[in-house]
């Protein structure tokens, strides 16, 4: 089976930012996506140890290559400066391209 | 009693002993830890209790009586939220933002800390009135809403001058980021009366109202004899998180701790006045004074991270957490109960009311 | 008491408010929820209170009597789940898997449903026998078991008749086809037999039978006093996720939502009858009638998604929980009680023995 | 160290598939993997508010490019159709070929 | 009542209930289980309770009692250790790790082994000196400790000869060796030492201690009458990990399997008889016996992953959970408590002493 | 955007070597990663049903190249033996490198 090549978007914030990417994604029509929290460690110290609020999230989304640039532009752009984040990109093949616009 | 010996019979409750153990434990590096679990549940399980108390007592008293406390706190909620700002913008020199946060977690109220208050008083033997838990959900948004929408105008001047100024955009881009704000204040308006410790609160309270002392009374055992040691249970987590916050304590600067110790102090003891002015028990003049001294550390990063992103976090959690929640329930619960205690003995509060009167 | 007012009495218990708290908390998108570990854990404590209970009244009253109403429950589980496929394929025009999915959930039954049954009976002073419990564990598998065997039939029939036509394969692998769905049909058996909820509450009631009203005294406060306590935990949670899937109620369409009223309700009636008459007391009968109206809505997902993984879980869950659940705790409990009432009461067996047959 | 370039195969599914995955997996004599619950949205739906049987996990598996073919194309039959599913592949190095067989 | 009859009338608590039905829920591979949060919530709370309740008990009977059998157990406890290793490595020919690992499993303490055994004891309406937790505490890491020092001194001996017979490096490098060898000893130390079992035991002891009976009445409800119902709960989740780890139990090996069985057996009636020598109650001389009869198997592979990374925690945990755990509450502690019953009532202390003497 | 490339690396590891895991990034002046607990089969069995001990645990590592060598040496080298662990490593593409260093 045919593999086509499409973008893994992962986001890995604090879990009060998770809406904030979330709506970003909804804005361009993005809708599938799969979180989970976790813990870390950052330029804004450990995290995930006390309240819930504290913890972090990932967001992890698989999208076609030309939604990419839209997307993690307005992120950076509006969550960099105030929220605990991190984004990183890599390449994934996916059977079903249709699933992800 | 003495207030050294009050303070001294409360710090040997299990409540304070299990609180300073988990920051002790916290602080040698402990792994201990209560599970995420039972630590997010138990804040849901103590407001329905309070809720249900609440409720079923004003079944027994009507609601007549609350108009006026109610008011009082919100008036004295929204004055304190504005006193606040104007300390940490002008003396402080915070800014605007981390300003406006902190007024509003101080503005706020901690539902933890009135449970840690309500156990105090069945320690002492005094009952408080069970509207306050009424008051309590209804003040939680207050000062929260007050700040968003303070901050909002703010944001928006600046904008519009520095805009303006720039001669680059038209007026309708300027109408958009004003509808945007606005967006964001309903949104953040809607977050904040939909947040989980005021619909259990309400909740709870609408629920105890209707059921009464009867209805009740198959599920007392868990939602009244269980309840102290919930709290203690809870306790320790929020020792240890408050343990784990004290290294940041530094950062938070000189000014901030005794903003930290000062203002609930003052806040305090004004609402202990004003409560037995208008009338209140003497538990429930505590237990007022408590809503406008605690500060909010669960539901305030929730709301603020949303409506004031650019605010540190760092600061109004450590200062709410790590200083003034230990300070309010080891040191300001036992002074507020001697003021109300005298207050309400000597007939003091003619006194008292020339004393407000020439604080307003 | 007339039945309006009973059902009103009935609202106004904690454990009905607070499951419509929850679907209101859901309907205004409040963050509330109970933790998962919280949510996860309150069943099995549920089924081992239940257990256990049953367990210790089995051993005052022997298992004889327990014969007749276990054999009549299976009948009567069996009849009903045939019935259902035939209202729902017929009628619904759902296809076959949707068809036996559905039938199964309303075949088998609700232990959380059940637990609100305990307590309800509790409430109104009534008991019920203890064996009823053993009913619940044996009754659990038995539609799935059904539902599952029928389903595989047909859908061998159908693969048969298919390849058969098509010409295109070996006798062998039409055999192998019947093998796998053999493996298939006794693997769900084992699933379904393991599930948790199967397990606990038949390991509960043998403990319970083995240990009596002694060995139970050390641990009756955690497993029969703060049962009802619990339940108003686990209904919050409950509310919550059927106020999550009131939207998809419009998907479900009018047919499944009268199925999901008027089915319950003929089923419930019947149980009521059928248990007063070979003998069950006021109470036991509302129980047996309770087992019979009531849809499973944790098991089912677990056996269904493996058993019959074409069938739409959006149909079944949305339906049992979404709109069964709430109606039996409601309405249906309170009616059934009303009937059982009435037909103890007025030696009404008679006319029962002559309406039970005409209906078969 | 040098690092050997196998697949990453990411399967993230409703809950109650995870059994049939592994199932799968265990068909084609693949016994490592690791998993792990998440919350999603996708063609089916928010996932993972209620019950929890209405979650989504995530299975990876680390292997060689020979089998993944054959995985891949069990999985897509047999689960597509009917489980919320999504499955991507990805490249990664590791140090010791021989755990992944 | 005989051995027999005491073993029998153990088996029908619904601890051991609980526990067994544990246990066939795993052999049938059920999916039941209890949720993480709860069972890492619920070894805190139990070692909450035996602190306080010890803490208090100590507070009416004061300190002075404690310091011999303290200084028994802590000498028992680096004998046993001793005794096993050389057992463990000269008869069942284990290597150095594994050695000292099970050593000091073995003679470290189980606290819910403990709980189990005051469950036990308030059955059978008995008590047991309250210090005996203060003893639990000190206990807890005594073997490790000792294992831990003997490994780290056993394997710099190794690798000094190693590189001395290879002639390779300098003196400077063998020192560093050791300085990592004692850091790390150190860290271990501080690990074990600050681990949440010690920690919140201690801590509530100091608290039990400093509260007393009527400061603990408020939690009393929680803290006392909840224990054996939570005991129940927990035990139902280690009787389905003891069920999980049956299969491992052929890997162990004969020699192991008898060994997890009479080394508590030998332990535990020494404990016994030598703390009727020094004056311990019936009840006590139970506990103290199950103190050193008991292996751990939460605290230990925490402690030993890091301090002994070389050791098989399949070989360690199967044997001291899968084995020795349950034999513990189903059989020894009976046991122990026939023969604690004999010697304290036959002033059979005098024939004691002189088994003890022949055996030192 | 310009997406920057680095490593991703990635440990899965039972519970108890989380510590050691850290500790060497540390040693390496590593201090952002994220973890979170997943159950898992490998060599070494089934792990993740019992006890919180007896959990696995996977750490993620963005990182520069450069330090990728001396990091993996080091894990493979100390830890490999003596507990249950795999380690993998991935391309991914970040906005700002100077987070990651
Ligand atoms: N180098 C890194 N590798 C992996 N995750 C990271 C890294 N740096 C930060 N993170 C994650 O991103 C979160 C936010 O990072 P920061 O904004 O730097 O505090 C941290 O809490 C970690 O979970
Ligand atoms: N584009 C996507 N990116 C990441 N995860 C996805 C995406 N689409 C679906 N998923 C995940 O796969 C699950 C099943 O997807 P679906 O079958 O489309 O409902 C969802 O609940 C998500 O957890
Ligand atoms: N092939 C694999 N793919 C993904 N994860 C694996 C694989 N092999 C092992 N693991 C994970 O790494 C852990 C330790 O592996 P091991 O040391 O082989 O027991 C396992 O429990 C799994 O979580
Ligand atoms: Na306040
Ligand atoms: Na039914
Ligand atoms: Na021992």
């Amino acid at each position: 089976m045919k593999l086509y090549n499409v973008k893994l978007l992962t986001v890995t914030c604090e879990i009060l930012a998770q809406k904030n990417v979330i709506d970003i994604l909804a804005k361009h029509h993005i809708s599938g996506y799969t979180t989970y929290e976790v813990e870390g460690n950052g330029a804004r110290g450990l995290r995930g140890q006390g309240l819930k609020n504290e913890k972090n999230v990932k967001v992890e989304v698989i999208m076609q290559e030309d939604k990419l640039q839209d997307v993690i532009e307005e992120i950076a752009r509006t969550l960099f400066t105030n929220f605990a984040i991190v984004l990183y990109v890599g390449d994934v093949g996916v059977l079903r391209t249709e699933k992800f616009v | 009693m003495d207030i050294l010996g009050l303070i001294q019979s409360n710090l040997l409750t299990p409540i304070v002993l299990f609180f300073i153990f988990g920051i002790i434990a916290a602080r040698i590096k402990s792994d201990l830890k209560i599970p995420d679990a039972i630590s997010e549940f138990l804040p849901i399980y103590l407001l329905a209790a309070i809720g249900l108390h609440g409720g079923i007592e004003m079944r027994n008293t009507g609601f007549e009586k609350m108009l006026v406390p109610m008011l009082a706190a919100i008036g004295l909620s929204l004055l304190f939220t504005l006193n606040h700002y104007q300390i940490l913008r002008r003396l402080g020199k915070f800014n605007l933002f981390d300003s406006y946060a902190l007024a509003s977690t101080y503005g706020a109220v901690g539902a933890v800390t009135f449970s840690v208050g309500l156990s105090f008083l069945k320690n002492q033997g005094v009952t408080s009135e069970g509207f306050l838990a009424a008051v309590l959900a209804i003040l939680e948004p207050v000062a929260f809403i007050l700040a968003i929408f303070l901050t909002n105008m703010a944001v928006s001047k600046q904008m519009k001058t520095k805009k303006e100024s720039l001669g680059e955009i038209s007026e309708s881009e300027i109408g958009m980021g004003i509808t945007e704000t606005k967006t964001n204040l309903k949104q953040v308006l809607h977050e904040s009366i939909t947040g989980k410790a005021i619909v259990i609160l309400l909740g709870s309270i609408i629920i105890g109202y209707m059921i009464g002392e009867e209805g009740f009374e198959s599920i007392s055992i868990v939602f009244d004899e269980l309840f102290t040691g919930a709290i203690v249970i809870f306790l320790i987590e929020m020792g240890i998180i408050a343990g784990q916050r004290l290294d940041d304590i530094k950062k938070v600067g000189v000014f901030l701790i005794a903003f930290s110790i000062i203002m609930p102090t003052f806040n305090g003891i004004i609402g202990v006045l004003v409560a037995t002015a208008i009338g209140l028990s003497l538990g429930g003049a505590v237990m007022f004074g408590l809503l406008l001294a605690s500060a909010s550390f669960i539901a305030a990063p929730a709301v603020l991270r949303h409506a004031i992103p650019q605010a540190k976090p760092s600061l109004y959690i450590t200062s709410a957490l790590g200083i003034t929640f230990p300070y309010n329930i080891i040191v300001l619960l036992p002074i507020m109960f001697m003021v109300s205690s005298i207050v309400h003995n000597e007939g003091s509060i003619d006194l008292l009311n020339y004393i407000l009167k020439g604080l307003i």
